[in-house]
C-alpha cells in the first residue's frame, strides 16, 4: 500500500477508534447511573474493610493505636520499676 | 592444550561483537534506572537483566532449548503472561471512585486519543526515509500511548512480535516517567485558577455495584468488541475475584504469588527480545520518539477534556485529573494530586484521579480491541 | 468505512446465536450462584467465568492459540491440575478422627454404593430413547456420587471429555447443596433416639500413627489397585508433607498458593468445556438427574450402614455421621453436626462425622481406579 | 453392545467396585487397628499443634488469652491513667 | 469375571518384579532418611515419594501421558526447574561476609577440587571391570563434589541424564551427612591450637557493594565462562532482586512460594529417573563411593588452602572455615562453627565460615561451566 | 578412546578446571577489594536491615525484647491483681 493510502487507513482508524472508546465507555456511563439508581445502598460498603490480603495488615493497623499506647505504657512501667 | 582451545574460543571476550556488547549495555542502563532511578523496576529490573542474558554471545538463552526461549514462547508469544498479570491487576483494582463518579469514563475515553494520533504520526514518518512501519507495526508502537504494560506487551505480541522489546521497554520506561511528562503539559493547559478547583466528596459505592461493574464492562465488550476479551476478560475475572468477596483465597493468591512469579519470567521474556538486530537500528529510535509523543498527546486530551466537561457540569472538575485518564495506575493519579497541591496545599485530588486513572485502563484495553479487530 | 464493516461484523452483536447466548447464561447461572449463595465459589465462579469466555463468538478462547485452549489441554486433558488440587487437599485433610476410629471407614465405603448405583442407573437411562450412555461415560457420570470434585474431574477427563464440563458441574453444585439434599434422607431413615446418640470421645493419635498412614494407603494402592495410584498417591503426598513436619513450607505451599494458583485454571478449563454442543442436549439433564440420585442413595447407604454397625458394635454409633460417607469435605460432616444438634443441643458430632468423611475421599478415590481399570 | 449386556456388565461392576471398595477400606481398618496396637503413643500429639501453616497463627492465638488480658488490663490501665 | 481377572492382571501383586520392589524400598529408605532422620527432607522426601510411584508396575507415571513424565520432560529435561531453584537460592544467599573477607574466595575455590580429583577418580574406575563411565559421565559425577544441589541436577541433566537419579541422590545425601564426614578429616588436618585461632571480626558491607557484586560475577561469567551463565545468570538475578531493594516482593516470592512449587515437582522429576533399570547396577555404587570421596577431598582440600593461607596472611585464619568451602550451604558453615566451638567455646565462626561457603556455590558453577564447556 | 587417553584428558580436566576456577574467582577477589576501596562507606547497611522477607519477622524480634517484657509485668500484675 502506498503512504497515501496507509495515511487515509490512518485518519479512519482515528476517527473510528476514538468514537468506539467513547461509545464504549459511554455506554458505561449509562450503566453506572442506571446501577446508582436502581442498586439500593442499604449496605455501604466502606473500602478497606473487605480487601483480602489488605485486611489482614490493615486491621493490625486500625488495632494499632490502642495497642501501641498499651505497650507503651507497659514498658515505661516496667522500666521504671526496673531503674528503681 | 585442545581443551584451553575449546574454552578459549567460547570465551565471551573471543565473540563479542559491537552489537551484543551495545545492547548488554542497554540492558545495565535498564538494570540502572530500575535500581538507582527506581524506573518501575518491577519489570525493568528482570527486563534488563534478560536483555543482558540474551545477548551473551554463545550461551543460547534465546536458542531452542535455551531457558529465554522456552520462556517467550510458552509464555509471550501465547499471551498467556500478559493475560494473568493483567488479571492480577484486575484483583488490585478498586473501580470505587470510577463508580462514585463515574463522568470520569469521559476523561478515560479523550486520553486515549495519544494512542490513535500516535498511529497517524507512526505512518506519517513512513515519510521519512528509512522507516518502514507497516499499519500492524504503527498499531503495536501506537498502543504505548495506553500507558498499561500488559496491554501494550499483549497488542505488540500479536501485531509486531519483532518490535515487541522496544514497545515494552518504551511504555514501562515513559509510564516511569509520567511525573516528568506531565506535569508541564498540566501546567501549559491550565489557569492557576483551575488548578485550585476543589472536587466534590465522592459517595459511597455499594458492594453490589462493584460486583456487577466488572460484569457489565464483560457484557459490554462481548456485544461490541469480542476481540477485546482475552484482556478485558481476565481483568474483569482478577476484578469480580477480588470484589465477590467469596473467593477471597484466589484473589489474594492472584494479586501477590501468582502475579509475581508471571512477573519475573515475563520480563525475562521480553528482555529476551532486546536483541541487536531488533533494536539497535532506527525503528527504536522512532518508537520512543513516538512513545513521548503519545504519552504528551494523550496527557493534553485528558486535560483538555477535562476542561470542556467541567464548562457543563454541574459539579466543579478540576481539570489535572483529565491527566490520568491516560493511565499508568497509579503514578498518573499521584501526579494529579501532587500538581493540584502545588496550586492548593489543601486539595486532595488523588482519589477523584482514581476514577480517570481506571478507566484509562479500560480505554486502552478497548483501544487494543478495535486496533486487533480491525488491523489484526 | 471498510474497518466499520470489519468492526461491525466481528461484534458479537452480529454473530449471537441462541445455543451460545444460553450456555452464557448458565454460566451467569454459576457465577451468581457462586457470589450470592456461595455455593462451592472457589470453583464455581471461575468454571462461571471460564464458561462465559467458551462461548463468545469470535473470541476463540478454545480455538487453537486461545487462553483456554491452552489451560485446557495443558492442565487439564493431562490430568496434571486435578492431580495438584488433589495434593494440596491431601495436605488439608487430617486423618486424625479417622484414625482414632477406624469403624468409621466402612461407613465411607457403604457411601459409595450411590456411585456405583448411579452407573447402573446410567445404564438403564439407555432404555429412554435419546441417551446413549457408553460404559465409560456412564462411569464418569457415575463418580459425582463420589462428592469430590478433582476425583470426578480426573476421571472425566479419562473416560468422557465431552461430558467434563456437565460432570464437573453438577459435582459442585451438589456438593453446594449437600446441606439441602441430605437432611430430609438421614431424617427419614433415623429415629429421633438415634439421631440423639451420644458418641465416645476420640482418643488421641500419635504423629507417628499419622505418617504411616497415607503410606499405607499409598501401599495397598500400589498392592491391589495400581490404576488408582495417581489419584491416591498425590494425595497422600500431600498428606505425608503435612504430617511428616520436616517440610512444613512444602506443605504450606502445596495447601495455599499452589493450589490457589491451580484452582482458577482448573476452574476455566472446566469452564471452557461448557459450549453450547456439548451442554445443551439431553444428555445434561440425565447427568444433573443422576447425579442427585448418585447423592441420595450415597447418603441413605452410609445412614443405613451406621445403623447396621451400630446394632453390633461395644460403642455407640449415631448413624447420622453414616451420611458424611460421601465425602464433600467438610460440609457433610457440618450438616451431620447440624442434623444431631437439632436432635440434642449438646451433641456434637463434628469430629466424629470428620472419620467417615475422610473415608469418603479415599473410598471414592478407590472407585475412580475400578473404573479406569476396568473400563479405561 | 446390546442394553442387556451392558446391564450385566453394570451390574458385575456394582459388585465388583462395591467389594473392592470394601475390601480395601477394610484391609485399611485392620492396618490402622494394628498400627494402634504396636506404636507406643508414648508422644500424643494434640491436633492444633502441628499444623503448618496454621501453627503461626494458633499459636499466637494460644497466647492470645494471656496477652489479651494483659493488653486489655494496661490499655484500661492508660486510659485510667489519661483520664485522670 | 472377566472385570475380576481384570483388575487381579492389573495389580501390583500380580506384576511385581523384583528390581521394582527392590527401587521402591530405595524410595522407602530415602522417605526416612527425610522424615525420621531429616536428611535434607525438603527434596529427599519428594524424591523418595517420586521413586516410589515411578517404579509401581502397570501405574504409567514415567510413560508418555503419566505426570512424572510431563515433570521430568518439562522441568528437568530442560534444564527449567534447577535454574529456577538457583534463582531462589541466590536470592537466599547473602554474600555479606564474603565481601567483607573476599580471601575467603580462594576456600571455596580450592574445595573445587574435591571435583575435579574425582572426575579423575571416575576414569580410574574404568579400569576396574564393570564400570564404563565416559568423561560426560565422570564430569556429571564429580559434580556431586561441589555440594551443590541444584548445579549437580542441572549438569547431570546435561551430560549424564541416565545418572541423573543415582547423582542427585548421592549429591543430597552428602549434604545431609556433612556433620558426619567433614569433622573427622577437619581434625586429622589441623593442631588444636590451629583450631581455637580466633579470626577478626568482619567490617560492615554497604548495600552499594551488595548489589554490584552479582553483577560483577554475571559479568566476569560473561566475559570468562559463556557456558556457566545460565546457572551463575539466574543464581545472580535472585541476589540482585534480594539486594537492589526495589523488587522486593519478586525477591519474597523468589525465596519462597516459587522455590516451594519448583522443590516440590523438581523432587518428584528426580525420583521418576530412579528407575531400576538405571539404578541398579555397579555404577550407582561406583557413583556413591565416588561422590563420598568427592566430598572427602573436597573438605580436605578447604582446610589445607586455609592452613596455606594463614602462614602468610597478616589476619589470622582459622583453618576450620576452609571446610565450609565446599559449600552445602549452610550446613558446612555450621559445622565449621560447632567443631571451633569443640576447641574454644568462645570462638564462633559462623560469620566466617559463611564467606568460603557461598564462594564455594559461585566454585561449583565455574566448576559446572567448565566441564559443560569442555566435555558437553 | 582408550583409558590411558581418557586420563590424560581427565588430568588435564583437572589442571585447566582448576586453574579456571581459582583465575576466575582470583579475579573476583580483585573486584571485590576494588569496590571496598573506591565505594564511600557512607551508607553501612547493618545486615538484617533490609532483607525483604525476613525483615517483618525480624523487625518482630527487634521489638521483642522490649514487648515481651512489657507484656510480662502486665501479665504479672494481671495474674497478682485477678488472684487477690
Ligand atoms: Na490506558
Ligand atoms: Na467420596
Ligand atoms: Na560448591
Amino acid at each position: 500500500m502506498d503512504i497515501s493510502g496507509s495515511l487515509v487507513t490512518a485518519l479512519m482508524l482515528m476517527g473510528l477508534g476514538m468514537a468506539f472508546v467513547f461509545i464504549f465507555l459511554g455506554l458505561l456511563f449509562v450503566c453506572i447511573n442506571l446501577m446508582a439508581k436502581y442498586i439500593p445502598v442499604d449496605t455501604p460498603v466502606t473500602a478497606p474493610k473487605r480487601k483480602t490480603p489488605v485486611s489482614a495488615k490493615t486491621d493490625q493497623t486500625q488495632i494499632n493505636p490502642q495497642v501501641v499506647a498499651a505497650i507503651t505504657s507497659a514498658v515505661q512501667q516496667y522500666r521504671k520499676a526496673q531503674s528503681v | 592444550m585442545n581443551g584451553l582451545m575449546t574454552l578459549w574460543t567460547d570465551t565471551g571476550i573471543a565473540n563479542f561483537q559491537w552489537p551484543e556488547l551495545i545492547m548488554m549495555a542497554v540492558g545495565g542502563l535498564l538494570l540502572y534506572l530500575a535500581i538507582v532511578r527506581k524506573f518501575e523496576p518491577l519489570l525493568l529490573l528482570p527486563i534488563g537483566f534478560g536483555a543482558i542474558l540474551a545477548n551473551i554471545p554463545n550461551a543460547g538463552f534465546n536458542d531452542e532449548g535455551g531457558m529465554l526461549y522456552y520462556i517467550y514462547h510458552i509464555g509471550i508469544e501465547t499471551g498467556i503472561f500478559p493475560l494473568i498479570i493483567f488479571m492480577g491487576v484486575g484483583a488490585l483494582t478498586d473501580f470505587g471512585a470510577l463508580i462514585a463518579n463515574p463522568k470520569t469514563l469521559f476523561l478515560g475515553a479523550a486520553a486515549q486519543f495519544g494512542i490513535f494520533a500516535t498511529l497517524f504520526g507512526a505512518i506519517i514518518l513512513n515519510l521519512v526515509p528509512g522507516f518502514e512501519f507497516s499499519l500492524a507495526d504503527a498499531s503495536a508502537i501506537a498502543i504505548i500511548g495506553g500507558a498499561d504494560g500488559p496491554t501494550a506487551i499483549f497488542l505488540a505480541s500479536k501485531l509486531a512480535p519483532d518490535l515487541l522489546g522496544a514497545i515494552a521497554v518504551a511504555a514501562y520506561s515513559y509510564m516511569a516517567l509520567v511525573p516528568i511528562i506531565q506535569p508541564p503539559i498540566m501546567r501549559a493547559l491550565t489557569t492557576p485558577a483551575e488548578r485550585e478547583i476543589k472536587m466534590e466528596q465522592l459517595r459511597p459505592v455499594s458492594q453490589k455495584e462493584k460486583i456487577i461493574f466488572p460484569l457489565a464492562v464483560l457484557f459490554m465488550t462481548i456485544l461490541f468488541l469480542p476481540a477485546a476479551t482475552p484482556l478485558v476478560g481476565m481483568f474483569c475475572l482478577g476484578n469480580l475475584m477480588r470484589e465477590s468477596g467469596v473467593v477471597d483465597r484466589l484473589s489474594s493468591t492472584a494479586q501477590n504469588e501468582l502475579i509475581n512469579i508471571v512477573t519475573i519470567f515475563l520480563g525475562l521474556g521480553v528482555g529476551s527480545k532486546l536483541s541487536a538486530d531488533k533494536f539497535l537500528n532506527l525503528e527504536t529510535l522512532g518508537i520512543l520518539g513516538l512513545g513521548a509523543i503519545a504519552f504528551s498527546i494523550g496527557t493534553a486530551s485528558g486535560v483538555l477534556m477535562a476542561k470542556a466537561m467541567g464548562r457543563f457540569s454541574k459539579s466543579p472538575i478540576n481539570p489535572l485529573i483529565g491527566a490520568a485518564g491516560v493511565s499508568a495506575v497509579p503514578m498518573a493519579a499521584r501526579v494529579a494530586n501532587k500538581v493540584g497541591l502545588e496550586a492548593n496545599p489543601h486539595n486532595f485530588l488523588l482519589m477523584h484521579a482514581m476514577g480517570p486513572n481506571v478507566a484509562g485502563v479500560l480505554g486502552s484495553a478497548v483501544a487494543a480491541g478495535v486496533l486487533l479487530a480491525i488491523v489484526g
